[in-house]
């Protein structure tokens, strides 16, 4: 399954309930207000980190440059995908929205 | 493949149909194909016809019209649209408000259900 | 229609009742849903499992009592399954008496199993 | 005491113009004045003209419109609510919609300002 | 100050934000969705008990009873009201809205 | 106007910016209220420190870029003050040299001693 995310881990539970529903092979999709999970130094860093031991996670770079996230501000293996990737990835997983 | 698109909140407000428009244009430009968008909960609002948002705005009336316009099923739930007062009098396209129904159809004729 | 021929969808309930209309509005499609004779399954998880409080009393809000739908949802309107998350439950203080209807309660990792097989998943 | 009252939801989707109403009502019989109820986000969809809900529901139209019988006066933003197309057309009664300054000026001649 | 919390503290950062900025002498409404957290055997009892060390906190009896929580289920010392009660607290603090 | 006569108003910005539109309708508020010549300022506290963050690019989004206004505020809109929470921007990492305008980074402390100077708190 695709795991999308889109509010921010700091005001909503989105993210950590779309972390304790991610089997192996599912992967999470940051967009919106999810991207300030990836971004570096903040207080999610480490249970992303930890999930992607065993996950893929992609943010949206629409959002993330919205938002003035710089990709070196980005938290390493974290992959930034534009909307086309953001489709294939629907295409491989079936999608479940947090929000 | 083909995509149906679920579609929970207003325009403006939120950013869910900003995210939605890019995903369908991407997915089409893909050759993907749209079995159509369904507007429930405060999503009805993004068909209300009188929007005039700043000029210097974007205007989510046009985007999705123009999206119909190249072949873009939209529709309107009908029972939460008559709760917010998006009903004949003030919906873009009279011809879009539809039952719920319709959200189940785009579920089983959609390879992937998608929510925004 | 054949069990192999109908979609399976889930709506995946994770709001409190009444401060927002989504668990009401979720309810509404599900009984629409019900009448097309395919396989309509229902999870509550996280805060969803809320809506399921028994004792529940709008008259002082002058709001809606939705939750006395939940009880027939099976047999009055062919939804297949509730499931209610144990871990959602269990962080909220709530046992299986405090819940207005029959449910299966079930763990996060039957519920992720049963999510895999859908064809389609509704969150609200 | 004088209350002025922010209400920055849409109706039915959120609970905040329900407390909203009770907080006013019990105000107003404890003796209490409301200087107005200014309608901003998306709380401009409350006094969208359309609004049906289903019978066995309250209708939160009328509860506003009994309000105003009562002396509440209602100010719904005129930026926001085109930008949601809470216009001259759709509002409930074109006198309500005014500027932001309302806002401010609920602030200043307020005891209090709460906000829902 | 009156603390005013309306979302669930189980899915918004309302609450604890709102535990943030409580001073000496500020009490703490819960309201709609922001309920829950005065109910017994849920996650943030700890919390709530130990902010009730210093503030108060009440809850609002319209909102408590539309969630089907009897009076027996919330925490001790937590005091229900009315809407009168709210506008009674209203008049002795100003209000802040936590959503 | 004397400074006593002003009425003290604050709003208490908590909400990222683009995912809703709180932050952009709330700088909308922030510039008719300058025009009123009563004592206005505003608290970014949570995820409202976000909307502060420097090298906003909102043209994938198609969105309007509204941070360019948070730097004119207070010189060309009359905005008493502009204060950010430290212990949000720490949570966040985040620092000043991360912001697009110059800014008054205060304890919490500080600001509930602010807060509790006002006379209305405007929460997005």
């Amino acid at each position: 399954m695709l795991h999308i995310v889109k509010k921010s881990p700091y005001e909503s539970s989105a993210f950590s309930d779309a972390i304790n529903y991610m089997e192996q092979n599912d992967i999470m999709l940051l967009t919106e207000d999810g991207i300030y999970a990836a971004k570096k130094g903040g207080k999610f860093e480490g249970a992303l980190k930890s999930l992607m031991q065993k996950n893929a996670v992609y943010c949206l770079v629409a959002d993330v440059k919205a938002r003035g996230i710089q990709e070196s501000e980005i938290i390493e293996n974290v992959k930034v995908i534009d909307y086309k990737g953001f489709v294939e990835k629907v295409t491989e997983h079936n999608p479940m929205t947090w929000s | 493949m083909k995509f149906g698109i679920l579609v929970k909140e207003g325009p403006y407000m939120h950013q869910a149909i900003d995210s939605a428009y890019n995903f369908i244009l991407a997915a089409m430009e893909s050759g993907h194909e749209i079995t159509g968008v369904f507007f429930y909960n405060d999503g009805v609002y993004n068909r209300c016809a009188t929007l005039e948002p700043p000029r210097d705005e974007r205007n989510i009336m046009k985007l999705l019209t123009e999206l119909e316009t190249k072949g873009v099923r939209l529709i309107v739930c009908v029972a939460a649209g008559k709760r917010r007062g998006i009903v004949n009098q003030t919906v873009c396209k009279v011809e879009e408000i539809s039952g719920l129904g319709q959200l189940l159809e785009l579920c089983i004729t959609s390879d992937r259900t998608i929510t925004f | 229609m054949s069990e192999q021929e109908k979609t399976k969808v889930m709506f995946v309930c994770r709001t409190a009742p009444y401060g927002t209309i989504y668990e009401q509005e979720a309810i509404e499609a599900m009984v629409m849903f019900g009448a097309y004779e395919q396989d309509i399954s229902v999870t509550f998880t996280g805060d969803g499992v809320f809506s399921l409080k028994k004792g529940q009393d709008t008259s002082l809000l002058g709001k809606k009592n939705f939750s006395m739908t939940y009880p027939i949802l099976i047999d009055d309107f062919e939804i297949s399954h509730i499931y209610v998350e144990k871990e959602s439950l269990e962080e909220r203080g709530l046992m299986e008496d405090d819940l207005a209807t029959e449910v299966e309660i079930i763990d996060r990792n039957s519920l992720k199993q049963k999510m895999g097989e859908m064809k389609a998943l509704l969150p609200f």
